[in-house]
């Protein structure tokens, strides 16, 4: 059944891949010719998890221009820090606009930053894709007001998908899998989470977890003992997590203090592959949801990608790094057909964007729909995987085609021990 | 009266400057405007931050306590029911005002560190407000409100740039004025003070409202030029912070200076950019090496030099 | 059940309190110095241990020490760089002193965070423990790392209380931070007792500093509140007061664990904070307060 | 005179601090066009009855009357409002502004809404500052004044709002002989616009030229009242500054082994304090074994000179110790090798206990010595026995005093410098400590240099005496000789 699913989609990359290729090598409009490169901007925090944006861009950038450029124009990429601030940001956005004349920016993981540059894409008329940034809200924007905010794309899934990807793991290695019954949902109390715990909410029950708490914590918190003992006495099967500016601390001190319950769900520090030192090993047993995963081939360009990455810049490659990478093929794709960086013919451009990447096949919704411009996901579009931390190793165990591993825990975790 | 007033170096001085600086938009880029916007308002923040340190002698840590107030306030309103926007922005302003009034009265008793730290604590009061409040702050989110006064860089810019050189002119104007002697006395000897008949705590609570008053206003100002307001942005202590060194390393007790400080401070930041991790390192060096060789601040070198030749 | 959750969760986050503002403390009663380069000296210390024990691989130990012996050399470098100076400079007068301190400790804070965040990111980072597995205590499991902290910190505690007590140096800092100017008359040279109290509180702020890192984790951004919640407490408990700063660091430790678990991890710091307004209104010299 | 012209009236005037009571029933009154003098020995109060008239130190019982209104308790803004003026012994100007903005200050209105000077202002700064003689320094910054024009521009201020009390602290403190001349001659200049006008100070004898009244205080206390003659006559005053028929018991100065070269030499020392000259050519010597006393009134430049052989002022001049000059060393160093100081603020550890301080003292001995040398103290202080686990702050301030003196002796000091050791001390504790002085005299090898304004205290013990008076020795000689050479000049 799934099974079959991949293959068709296999099939879709080879032929998307190949199309592209082809166009790209082309350069088959003359007039393009005499123009200068193409510039992409990128605003990340260099000192987070989006570090790995930029480095990901420039590969892909490196790579289009070797094969020629799009249409002979070669691509340039301009990436600025904004240390994870609003302000900045916007000051690095009209800055790259303004100074540098940017036809196309790609800004940061935060969703709070890019809901700070999307009025600014919008003024400015200039396309902003953001590869990481997951909450509802940028899209839900949008579809307010199309007209005016449709220079926006999200080249990540947005959260509310997020959840359903998450329960779709869920129902397949927890339900029918340890016969788990009952969950409690832990987000932090941050943008992207809104939707996202909407959507556990919902589907969650719906896959035979009943939901027995919902708890929010300040992004900054740093003790999570009362936390988790709060979660302990309400013996919950697990722990069904929304996590990403925290993740560190939380997975510390759920090993340092042993609670027996495991922890599933989305968990963006565990993407990184330094997580592990990070935590001393406490990330032992961690299960998080992930689009893409090291030596997980969702498609055929997923581990040469990883591969060229880890070659060119170490062992430094988070999640962003996949999106962001495929993002800036996207972009070429579109500016390529629209034979222009014209905002308003790349926005339409863009929105015909069928394109197979690191992390499964992109499409982006169409308007009309609540998330107009964010990315189709499940069954043929994208459908995640769940990875689990093992002894140092970033595993996947779901899809079950793409499983390299079984699911095991660290001796404190006592599986159904907790509940019933 | 008026021909002595100009003919007083600081004035015509800063008249020049701020006439030059008008002309920028001529010949440079849109972005350099920009940041020349951002860092107009800083230079107010640090002005009125100065008027009460540098004068009436109290340090508050809280500076952004004010700003906050003045932009949320605005942001807030334009996001629940989008009146013009100077509705918006003299509400931020009296909101400042407000709050400062209920800051002062009780911090006004108190002492050195406990002054100051009360101030702080306002702040981080606000931070935990703004973000328990989310519905209508937005939060960690942040706000992000519909209007702006333009989006044209020229235009923003000059806007900043006049509201500066208002700011600036009616609180050095002040700090010259009888009540800035009067600020001065209170501030360096109460006892004296009062003995010349002063009512200090008057005189402290007034300049208090004043420097509350500017502080909301740019804030205000500043939320509908960014377009968004965050805790990061406008509340946030290193904010403060930065306010703060703006008039130190400008010069204390010189009000223009303050403004030229957090000019520089921002400009600095911002010229280094490419620098990426290692700007705000090297500016914070440049101020620490500013405060330690040059008590009196940028405007005090100037002044050092002048008199040494 | 939950009481005792309460007690000995809260008991071990006030000793770390107590230890880090202690040290804050005992700089201002000796040197009259508000360091509020404090967080970021404590931060440095945990980044240093961590770094010692990840990249070199030196082990949790030898980590720790050299996160101690970050913290020490840092605050004598603040001594030496910046606050020194300051207090000698003749181009400041004696009255504006204080927010120059204050200023330059400030921007000497910022540098070292940013250099960490240069050097290690802003990811937090958590010092692999020295002591692992929980232990259960009247029924509640403990993590074995969390009692350690409790103890060490304690242990240091009382190490200082004897060193001021119990030993002549120690009696000449003590006797400096009630009147320096009576030290001098008594043939003690105040640079040395200075370099005596900057050279201790560089230790406790490392010993703090690195337990924090084992215990919750930094990151280079948890310098400020570290600063600003060492502040508020040394204030609560009466500026330059120890035993005061004892006892605020438990009030505030306990009353936000109680937060935390009864209302809202959430809302944790806010009752510290309402606390901290009303004592200055009614008692603005603190707790235990002196001046 | 109807009491229309009663500018200030104080009655049953009452201020305690802390169980001490600094001014117990203190009632006078001032005159339209009348100049009172307050005169009294450091400690003996008239400062803070001073600072109760303006309302800084708010008085506990008793009433005060400013032309007629009663002003106890209320903030001294309003007082001053009211016509109450206040000369301060410091100047603090403001530095970055100019004489001429300084003089303004006094003169601007306590309004909020007042951003225009008013010329008319300037103008009248401008009269008041020819009149006090800074005519010509209008424009300059305040840094750049001689000492004397910066008293001068606080008396402009104070008089600016043209009030009808002023007060007037410690007028000629600091100021040379011509000086202090031209300030009697401004000061009475008040009298003739008709003001009511209050010149604190130590010693009749500073204020005789320019007052019409005096009234002495002493210990808290009213201890005479009339013209400049009447108190110069009357008994208590003259015990108070000269002390009775006191026997004094002087060893010769040829007596000493080191006659010929002294134990400690200072040599043509001089001290500034900004501008201030707080010492101008001070040489006095001390042999090994001797007893010498420094008299002279508060601010007559005592601590200075000690504080400069300690170490802890800078001076011109050569100080020296066995032959050996002390510049450049530390005053730590300096104590250590055994000049040690029992200073005026007693600099006790107050958190300490009596044992504790002590021990800090007895730091450096060792273990048997630092014991016998406590015993020894205990038995010359048996107070401090009995008090020894007592923390220092919370004794008396006799007993703090006595502690201030054994905690110099633990150290062990060749020389020992007591700096106004009696200050604002009950008669009985004197009696106390004075009997110890005698027997360290006799019973000790000890060397002494004493500070002292009560000359009945300093007296009987000296060998030697100095007069110190505005930064210089005037006068040298046999205690024996004081009262009949030096006596009225010291009144």
């Amino acid at each position: 059944m799934t099974r079959n699913k991949r293959v068709t989609l296999r099939a879709a990359g080879m032929l998307g891949a190949s199309s592209i290729a082809a166009a790209l090598a082309a350069g088959s409009f003359a007039w393009a010719q005499d123009q200068g490169p193409i510039k992409i901007g990128v605003i990340a925090e260099a000192q987070a998890v989006g570090s790995s944006i930029p480095l990901a861009a420039q590969l892909a950038a490196d790579e289009i221009n070797a094969n020629g450029g799009v249409d002979g124009r070669k691509i340039e990429i301009v990436s600025y820090d904004n240390h994870s601030s609003s302000a900045e940001s916007v000051r690095a956005f009209q800055r790259l606009v303004n100074e540098d004349h940017v036809d196309v920016v790609m800004a940061s993981y935060i969703t709070e930053v890019v809901l700070a540059l999307e009025p600014w894409s919008a003024r400015l008329k200039t396309v902003l894709v953001t590869p990481a940034a997951a909450s509802d809200a940028v899209t839900a924007n949008i579809a307010k007001d199309y007209e005016r905010n449709k220079y926006t794309f999200q080249g990540y899934v947005i959260s509310s998908a997020l959840s359903q990807l998450v329960c779709d793991a869920a129902k397949d290695m927890l339900v029918d899998g340890l016969k788990m019954k009952t969950a409690v949902i832990m987000s932090e109390d941050a943008a992207w989470t809104t939707p996202l715990d909407a959507g556990y909410a919902e589907c969650l029950p719906k896959i035979g977890l009943n939901v027995l708490d919902h708890i929010r914590f300040s992004p900054d918190t740093t003790d999570f003992t009362p936390i988790f003992n709060r979660i302990e006495g309400e013996r919950p099967d697990v722990i069904i997590t929304g996590l990403s500016h925290v993740g560190l601390q939380p997975t510390v001190q759920w090993k340092s203090q042993q609670v027996p319950i495991p922890m599933f769900g989305v968990s963006g520090q565990a993407n990184n592959s330094t997580f592990w030192k990070d935590t001393n090993g406490a990330a032992d047993g961690v299960l998080y949801q992930a689009v893409s995963g090291p030596d997980v081939a969702v498609t055929p360009k997923t581990l040469p990608f990883v591969e060229a990455f880890q070659k060119r810049f170490g062992n430094a490659l988070s999640w962003c790094g996949y999106t962001a990478y495929d993002d800036v093929y996207v972009i070429a794709d579109a500016i390529h057909r629209a034979g222009s960086t014209d905002s308003d013919k790349l926005v339409a451009a863009l929105e015909k964007t069928d394109y197979v990447g690191t992390i499964g096949r992109i499409q982006f919704l169409p308007q009309g729909d609540p998330h107009v411009h964010g990315l189709k996901t499940g069954a043929g579009f994208i459908t995640g995987l769940l990875l689990q931390w093992q002894n140092g190793k970033q595993i996947n165990l779901w899809p079950p085609d793409l499983a390299k591993g079984k699911l095991t825990f660290p001796p404190f975790v006592k599986i159904g021990a907790a509940g019933n | 009266m008026l021909r002595r007033i100009l003919l007083f170096p600081p004035v015509w001085i800063s008249l020049i400057v701020v006439v030059a600086a008008s002309t920028l938009p001529l010949y440079v880029s849109g972005y350099i405007l920009g940041l020349l916007t951002i860092a107009y308002y800083f230079g107010v923040f640090s002005m009125a931050w100065d008027l009460l340190f540098g004068f009436a002698n109290e340090v508050n840590f809280g500076p952004t306590f004010l700003i906050g107030l003045g932009a949320y306030t605005a942001g807030i309103l334009d996001n629940l029911y989008q009146p013009p926007i100077f509705v918006c922005v003299a509400a931020g302003a009296f909101a400042a005002v407000t709050g400062g009034v209920a800051l002062a009265l009780p911090a006004l008793r108190m002492r050195g560190p406990y002054f100051g730290l009360m101030t702080l604590v306002a702040v981080l009061m606000l931070q935990n407000f703004v973000v328990v409040a989310a519905e209508l702050t937005g939060g960690e989110i942040g706000l992000t409100v519909p209007d702006v006064i333009s989006i044209d860089d020229k235009v923003n810019y000059w806007i900043a740039l006049g509201f500066m050189t208002f700011s600036g002119a009616v609180l050095y104007g002040l700090s010259r004025s009888p009540v800035g002697l009067i600020l001065q006395a209170s501030g360096q000897d109460a006892v004296q003070a009062g003995a010349l008949g002063f009512n200090l705590t008057k005189h402290k609570l007034a300049a208090f409202i004043v420097s509350a008053f500017f502080s909301g206003l740019a804030g205000a100002l500043m939320v509908f030029y960014l377009g968004a307001a965050s805790v990061g942005t406008f509340i946030d202590v290193t904010v403060g912070v930065q306010v703060i060194i703006g008039a130190v390393i400008g010069g204390r007790r010189t009000i223009l200076g303050a403004a030229i400080g957090a000019v520089f401070l921002i400009a600095m930041g911002e010229a280094l950019r490419p620098l990426g991790d290692l700007a705000t390192f090297i500016v914070s060096g440049m101020a620490l090496f500013v405060v330690l060789a040059f008590p009196g601040g940028l405007l005090g070198m100037v002044k050092g030099a002048r008199e040494a030749t | 059940m939950l009481f005792w959750q309460i007690l000995i969760a809260g008991f071990a986050i006030s000793s770390l309190y107590a230890l880090g503002a202690t040290g804050f403390t005992l700089i201002f009663g000796v040197t009259g110095v508000l360091n509020l380069s404090h967080g970021a000296i404590m931060v440095a210390a945990a980044v240093a241990a961590w770094a010692a024990s990840e990249s070199l691989g030196v082990g949790s130990y030898l980590g720790a020490v050299f996160g101690i012996l970050t913290g020490l050399l840092l605050s004598l470098a603040t001594y030496f760089l910046v606050v020194g100076r300051l207090q000698k400079s003749r181009k400041i007068r004696e009255e504006e002193k204080e927010i120059f301190i204050l200023t330059a400790t400030l921007l000497w804070g910022i540098m070292i965070q940013e250099a960490i965040a240069y050097l290690y990111t802003n990811n937090a980072k958590t010092v692999a423990p020295i002591v692992e597995g929980v232990v259960s205590i009247l029924g509640v499991r403990t993590p074995a790392n969390e009692v350690f902290t409790a103890v060490v910190c304690w242990l240091s505690i009382g190490a200082l209380w004897y060193f001021v007590n119990g030993t002549r140096a120690g009696k000449a800092v003590l006797a400096a931070s009630m009147n320096p100017r009576g030290v001098t008359l008594l043939g003690i040279e105040l640079s040395s007792v200075y370099f005596a109290a900057w050279a201790i509180y560089g230790v406790l702020a490392g010993i703090a500093g690195v337990l924090l890192g084992m215990f919750f984790g930094v990151s280079s951004y948890s310098a400020g509140p570290l600063t600003a919640s060492a502040f508020s407490i040394v204030v609560l408990g009466g500026l330059g007061s120890v035993y005061g700063t004892l006892i605020a660091a438990y009030v505030v430790g306990y009353l936000e664990t109680l937060t935390a678990y009864l209302v809202s991890p959430a809302y944790r710091t806010i009752p510290a904070l309402l606390l901290l307004v009303v004592v200055m209104y009614v008692r603005p010299r603190g707790l235990l307060g002196r001046r | 005179m109807s009491a229309a012209d009663v500018y200030l009236e104080v009655k049953g005037l009452f201020k305690r601090f802390r169980g001490l009571t600094a001014v117990k029933d203190v009632s006078f009154s001032i005159k339209a066009g009348e100049i009172l003098g307050l005169i009294g020995p450091n400690g003996s109060g008239k400062s803070t009855v001073m600072k109760s008239i303006l309302g800084v130190e708010p008085p506990d019982g008793g009433s005060v009357r400013v032309n007629g209104v009663e002003v106890a308790g209320w903030p001294p803004h309003k007082i001053a409002q009211l016509g109450v003026g206040m000369v301060f012994q410091h100047s603090r100007p403001l530095h970055r502004q100019t004489v001429l903005e300084n003089i303004v200050l006094g003169l601007l209105p306590d309004k909020l809404l007042d951003f225009f000077p008013d010329p008319a202002i300037e103008a009248r700064a401008r009269a008041i500052a020819e009149r006090v003689g800074l005519g010509a320094a209008l424009d300059r910054r305040p840094s750049t004044l001689p000492f004397a024009d910066l008293r001068r521009i606080e008396l402009a201020k104070a008089i600016a709002r043209n009030p009808k009390v002023v007060l007037v602290d410690e007028p000629f403190a600091g100021l040379t002989a011509r000086e202090t001349a031209a300030f009697a001659k401004l000061i009475g200049e008040m009298r003739d616009d008709g003001r009511a006008v209050l010149v604190v100070d130590h010693n009749v004898k500073s204020v005789a030229a320019l007052v019409d009244r005096i009234f002495a205080m002493y210990v808290g206390e009213r201890i005479a009242e009339g013209t400049v003659q009447e108190v110069m006559q009357n008994e208590t005053v003259r015990r108070v500054y000269l002390g009775g028929a006191l026997e004094t018991a002087a060893r010769p100065e040829s007596a000493f082994r080191d006659a010929q070269k002294p134990f400690l030499e200072v040599h043509n020392l001089n001290v500034f304090y900004g501008k201030a000259q707080a010492l101008e050519n001070v040489s006095i010597h001390v042999h090994q074994g001797e007893f010498v006393a420094i008299v002279g009134l508060n601010g007559a430049g005592k601590t200075t000179l000690f504080n400069a052989i300690s170490g802890l002022a800078p001076y011109v001049g050569e100080i020296r110790r066995q032959g050996q000059s002390l510049r450049g060393k530390t005053a730590a160093s300096i104590a250590r090798d055994g000049i040690v100081q029992s200073p005026e603020g007693r600099e006790l550890f107050t958190e300490m206990t009596v044992r504790e301080n002590l021990d800090m003292g007895g730091g450096r001995l060792k273990e048997k010595d630092r014991v016998e040398r406590l015993e020894w103290l205990f038995d010359l202080f048996p107070i401090l026995k009995e008090r020894a686990n007592q923390t220092a702050g919370t004794l008396s301030g006799g007993e703090q005093q006595m502690l201030a003196i054994a905690r110099a002796l633990m150290m062990k000091p060749d020389l020992l410098i007591l700096d106004e050791p009696t200050l604002g001390l009950a008669p009985r504790i004197m009696e106390q400590i004075s009997k110890a002085l005698e027997r360290l005299r006799q019973t000790t090898p000890i060397t002494v240099l004493l500070g002292e304004q009560n000359v009945t205290f300093a007296l009987p013990h000296a060998d030697r005496v100095y007069v110190l008076e505005h930064a210089r020795i005037v006068w040298e000689g046999d205690p024996s000789r004081f009262a009949s050479e030096v006596g009225e000049r010291y009144l």
